[in-house]
């Protein structure tokens, strides 16, 4: 594989890691050694153990994410192709654009509660804004003469909208939602950390509270390979939607 | 023996899965004395410019050599300046032109003496006063005569030209073709130009040499043996001219049917 | 304000030592201190703002940290000398293997209501008891910390199965609203979250959870690390006695305007609702028969593992 | 700007936010009337409490921002100058870069503590990965005529990342730089609620544990406004910066 030079350097730091918690120059309070790490992990994996948090954490990522793109479509190419729907949203979208979303939380907790619509609402604020920015900013991109083009071809605006003005925005759109990708998944922890009783932040947060670090760090690299993974299937699946990109 | 030398060069691309490479091209051997002007014509995808990139050091040959006074090359010769076809993505866009200009040269010069030069080469091609101006502000045409002017700061006694005209259009790629002969009779330089345009190659060149299809070799060399000074319309209009023309373009589509 | 008073504090002290030059030859000793913007702490700032420390040779620099058990890692660390840290916290860790002490008390419960923690419920629930909150869903700001640990004392001890109370958690801050939005049906609430949402008057407090199941019971301290108390013990006897003279302080004003508004400073608790908020009883020592009652609780409700006898955690300072 | 229909619906919302809070329609210590919370903006303002606060997080922000960019672009430029780094690297970055930054605070509060540089390390490791891929992107995107004209000039290989690759990368890792300036103000205020007397996440802190609701939304406000100024204030730099690149009409984020 093309990474394993860059495989063997982490065996190897994760190998020199074990070797200084066992010769005592890094503590053991604050970093178990790393088999240790190893075993526990092993144990959540091979007992199933490590499902029930992961999934809820799954869930609440992918809602937030697919209703947070929906709305950041459906708003910003709105806002894109009239400039009425611009002038009415743009002065808001820039007013709660800046707010750090976790400062929202308290209030959403007043409306919301602490369950799963508070925390499926905050990770939807914060995948919106940056597919709603590119949204707007790929429809405002799309080529005026592939708009004449449409107009002359007597389309209608639906069908300009799904076979042109979509497609020509997707690079756009789709950069976004990868960005937004990695936001819902930094809410999601936040606000298990928050708020509830469950989920992989809620889990790694606890851990640490009691102390039980090689507990702490085998939910942590779960954690880190489901980012990697969503990761690695939404550049897969980008890939294969801009099929018509490929330099 | 000649300034610049080809030697039986040849390129192909190894191919996945133990197929037979690709050849690009082969037995590519030519010789070019001190102060020729050669033009290489051929049709598209013959690599025409991966063999000027052979020949300046920017690719690597897969067998044989060129070679420059008598060195084999390697890298970028030192006495050869590459004139791209792509001047608005060879110029730099956040530098002004005094400073593109300046490029060529600040590295070895400084920043000062590079800068003082590069106004009077910007007034060689034409461009006096135009040292402030950021490339894109300025015409295709324009924008090509700074990346002339920043070749001639480099003073090289070589100058490797990849269809530097096919990107403007077709009354100023007349000037340029002028500006060329002009820079070149004045300073004596050896020219050697890839194009697919055959009244260019006739216009400009001492002797042309055609290149077959892939996996291209040369096919023929030919003296153009029109007087010099050349004018725009007149040299278009002498008999040898339209007779070059005429064997070229029947070559060359011939070639395509085939 | 912590920050003025300790300017104040230093400029007292920077008289003192333009006068005695010789004695005060040696620079003061900085400890960072890490602190919960809480009732419990008043003591150490009373004894910043009287100069108590100071008059020791020690400057504090408190660091105010959300949570109790934030402060703790920051302690092994090296970033604290010092943590005030809710009991339960500080025992995870000392099952974990980490080198906590205790080096002083910090606040117990009283020994009859009221006291700082409480059950609240809507006034129309009709929720009484543990018993009633079986199977409904109650909430804690932390789960596994003294806070919830003596919340389902109180389930059992009026009658409920803990093990069938569902519990979330929810910052302190929220809990009122999440009550009267009908998110939770209870909350273990801590004074003066306990004094903002009897307020709303939609709120009702029906039990204290301290009091009525263990009068007197530990509840936080302050912790040091036990190899830096083996080489400094000498700073750390300063430290102690200085904070004791600010318990002394605190509790010589119990019910007084001055000590409500002390901690309406370093809180920023409006003053209006310090009036009505309860207060612990401020301690200075730690007995090893408070940690073993806690550690006994801890076992009971689920917190097991073998944890070191109580006598060795307890610095002297703390004795 | 003239005023718009735009800015009709935001007064109207506030009218709403006002009317339902004064009127108990929302009935919760944590719905205080807008007005309450401007006239606490103000008061803590001018009572010269909120200043330094902001100056504070301001500085944490600058610090990790900047270090985390600088990195970005100089491991980004590495990445695709010298691919044996990215061999070597690339892994562990890989691994790193999906963490979230909440469930890394833990970790890094046992190694750094809870002071600036565990503050600053956090912000730094936010900003470093918009940066690190815009930069990856840029150097894709540097024009290959560029590179080889350097080649031809004998220009050597260090002045070549300096002069032709670094600026021809410039209005991506920008971009880039834009996208971590939003984040960075964020996980500096989250990384001061943990620990500290210092900055506006500290002062967040302290409102909520004294149940001051006005503070807290004026401490919401106040950073919409200061995130609304700097990636004003940032793009109006960046239109300065790359001046050419805006000429040419193109655009970075895509």
């Amino acid at each position: 594989m093309r990474h394993s030079p860059g495989i063997l350097v982490l065996v190897l730091v994760i190998g020199f890691l074990e070797f200084a918690v066992d010769a005592g120059m890094i503590r053991r309070a604050l970093l178990p050694p790393p088999s240790a790490t190893a075993e526990v992990l092993w144990e959540l994996l091979s007992t199933g153990e490590f499902l029930p948090p992961l999934l809820s954490t799954l869930k609440l990522v992918f809602a937030g994410f697919f209703l947070g793109s929906a709305i950041g479509v459906a708003l910003g190419t709105a806002m894109g192709i009239s400039p009425a729907m611009f002038r009415l949203f743009e002065p808001l979208v820039e007013l709660i654009r800046p707010i750090p979303k976790s400062a929202l939380v308290p209030p959403l907790m007043l409306f919301l509660g602490i369950d799963d619509a508070m925390k499926i609402t905050s990770v939807t604020l914060v995948v919106t804004f940056p597919v709603l920015l590119n949204t707007l900013q790929g429809v405002r991109g799309v080529d005026r003469v592939m708009l004449d083009a449409a107009r002359t071809h007597g389309w209608g605006l639906g069908h300009t909208l799904r076979h042109m003005i979509l497609p020509a925005a997707l690079p756009f759109i789709l950069a976004g939602m990868r960005v937004s990708l990695g936001l819902a998944m930094v809410l999601a922890v936040l606000s298990e950390m928050l708020a509830g009783q469950g989920g992989l932040g809620f889990l790694i947060l606890d851990m640490q509270r009691s102390f039980q670090l090689r507990q702490m760090y085998a939910w942590l690299v779960i954690l880190a390979v489901l980012g990697l993974l969503l990761n690695s299937i939404f550049l897969l699946a980008e890939r294969r939607a801009l099929f018509w990109q490929r330099r | 023996m000649a300034f610049l030398g080809l030697d039986a060069l040849g390129k192909f691309y190894p191919q996945p899965g133990g197929a037979a490479p690709a050849r690009i091209m082969q037995g590519i051997s030519l010789e070019v004395p001190e102060g020729e002007f050669l033009a290489v014509l051929g049709p598209s995808g013959c690599g025409k410019s991966t063999l000027l990139q052979m020949v300046a050091g920017l690719a690597t040959p897969s067998e044989g050599e060129a070679r420059i006074n008598g060195r084999a090359v390697a890298g970028p010769p030192p006495e050869a300046v590459y004139l791209f076809q792509q001047y608005n993505r060879s110029l730099l866009p956040w530098r002004n032109c005094r400073d593109n200009v300046a490029f060529a040269t600040e590295h070895r010069l400084g920043r000062k003496p590079a800068r003082a030069a590069a106004d009077e080469h910007l007034a060689s091609v034409g461009l006096a006063g135009f040292g402030d101006h950021y490339p894109w502000q300025l015409s295709g045409g324009m924008q090509q005569r700074v990346a002339i002017a920043r070749a001639l700061a480099a003073e090289p006694a070589l100058l490797l030209m990849d269809e530097p005209f096919s990107a403007v259009d077709a009354l100023t790629r007349i000037q340029l073709q002028s500006l060329i002969l002009d820079i070149w009779a004045r300073r004596r330089l050896t020219v050697m130009l890839v194009t697919h345009d055959v009244e260019e190659a006739i216009f400009l060149a001492d002797r042309i040499a055609v290149l077959t299809p892939r996996p291209s070799t040369i096919g023929e060399v030919i003296e153009v043996g029109l007087p010099r000074p050349r004018d725009a319309i007149a040299t278009r209009e002498a008999p040898r001219f339209l007779e070059l023309r005429h064997h070229l373009l029947n070559r060359l589509l011939a070639r395509d049917a085939a | 304000m912590t920050q003025a008073t300790r300017r104040a504090a230093l400029m007292g002290l920077g008289a003192s030592t333009l006068a005695t030059p010789a004695l005060n030859a040696q620079a003061l000793t900085k400890m960072r201190v890490s602190v919960i913007p809480v009732l419990d702490v008043a003591p150490l700032h009373a004894a910043i703002a009287q100069g108590y420390f100071a008059a020791e040779g020690i400057e504090i620099d408190t660091s105010t940290t959300a949570g109790g058990a934030t402060g703790l890692p920051g302690l092994i660390a090296g970033q604290f000398r010092a943590v005030f840290s809710n009991g339960v916290s500080t025992m995870l860790g000392v099952r974990e293997g980490q080198e906590f002490k205790f080096i002083s008390g910090a606040s117990r419960a009283t020994q009859g209501p009221p006291d700082i923690l409480a059950v609240l419920v809507r006034k129309d629930s009709g929720i009484r008891s543990g018993k009633d909150l079986e199977g409904k869903r109650i909430a804690s700001n932390t789960r596994n910390n003294i806070v919830w640990l003596r919340g389902m004392a109180w389930v059992e001890k009026t009658g409920g199965d803990w093990r069938k109370v569902n519990t979330v958690e929810i910052p302190f801050p929220q809990m009122a609203d999440a009550l009267i939005g009908g998110r939770v049906d209870a909350v273990i609430s801590s004074e003066p979250f306990v004094a903002a949402a009897l307020e709303t008057g939609q709120i009702e407090r029906i039990g204290w959870p301290m009091s009525e199941t263990q009068p007197g019971c530990t509840n936080a301290h302050y912790v040091g690390m036990g190899p830096d108390l083996a080489r400094n013990g000498e700073i750390f006897d300063r430290w102690a006695r200085a904070l004791h003279k600010g318990v002394d302080w605190v509790n010589e004003r119990l019910g007084q305007p001055a000590l409500l508004e002390l901690i309406s400073n370093f809180s920023r608790v409006p003053m209006e609702r310090m009036r009505n908020v309860a207060l612990p009883a401020y301690a200075k020592n730690v007995t090893a028969a408070e940690i073993d009652e806690l550690v006994g609780t801890m076992q009971r409700y689920g917190l097991t593992g073998r944890y070191p006898a109580s006598v060795s955690l307890i610095h002297k300072t703390a004795q | 700007m003239r005023p718009s229909s735009g800015l009709w619906l935001v007064l109207a919302l506030m009218a709403l936010w006002e009317v339902s809070a004064r009127l108990h329609w929302v009935d919760s210590p944590n719905w205080p009337p807008l007005s309450t919370v401007v006239v606490a903006l103000f008061h803590d303002i001018a009572s010269g409490e909120l200043p330094p606060l902001i100056g504070g997080t301001l500085w944490r922000m600058g610090a990790g921002l900047a270090a985390g960019s600088i990195a970005g672009v100089v491991v980004g430029l590495a990445f695709c100058l010298a691919p044996v780094t990215r061999l070597l690297l690339g892994p562990a970055v890989e691994l790193l870069r999906p963490i979230p930054v909440p469930a890394i605070i833990p970790p890094l509060v046992l190694f750094l503590g809870l002071d600036d540089p565990m503050k600053i390390t956090v912000v730094a490791l936010t900003a470093f990965f918009p940066v690190l891929t815009n930069t990856m992107q840029g150097v894709a995107a540097v024009e290959a005529e560029a590179v080889q004209m350097g080649r031809t000039f004998g220009v050597g290989p260090l002045r070549r990342a300096a002069f032709i690759v670094l600026p021809a990368t410039a209005p991506y890792a920008l971009a880039g730089v834009r996208v971590a300036l939003g984040l960075s103000l964020v996980v500096a205020v989250v990384a001061e609620m943990i620990a500290g007397e210092a900055g506006i996440g500290h002062y967040l802190v302290m409102m909520q544990f004294a149940g001051r609701a006005p503070e807290m939304y004026a401490t919401i406000i106040l950073l919409a406004v200061l995130g609304y100024a700097l990636n004003r204030g940032f793009v109006a730099m960046e239109r300065r910066a790359i001046h050419w690149w805006f000429a040419l009409g193109r655009q970075a984020d895509g």
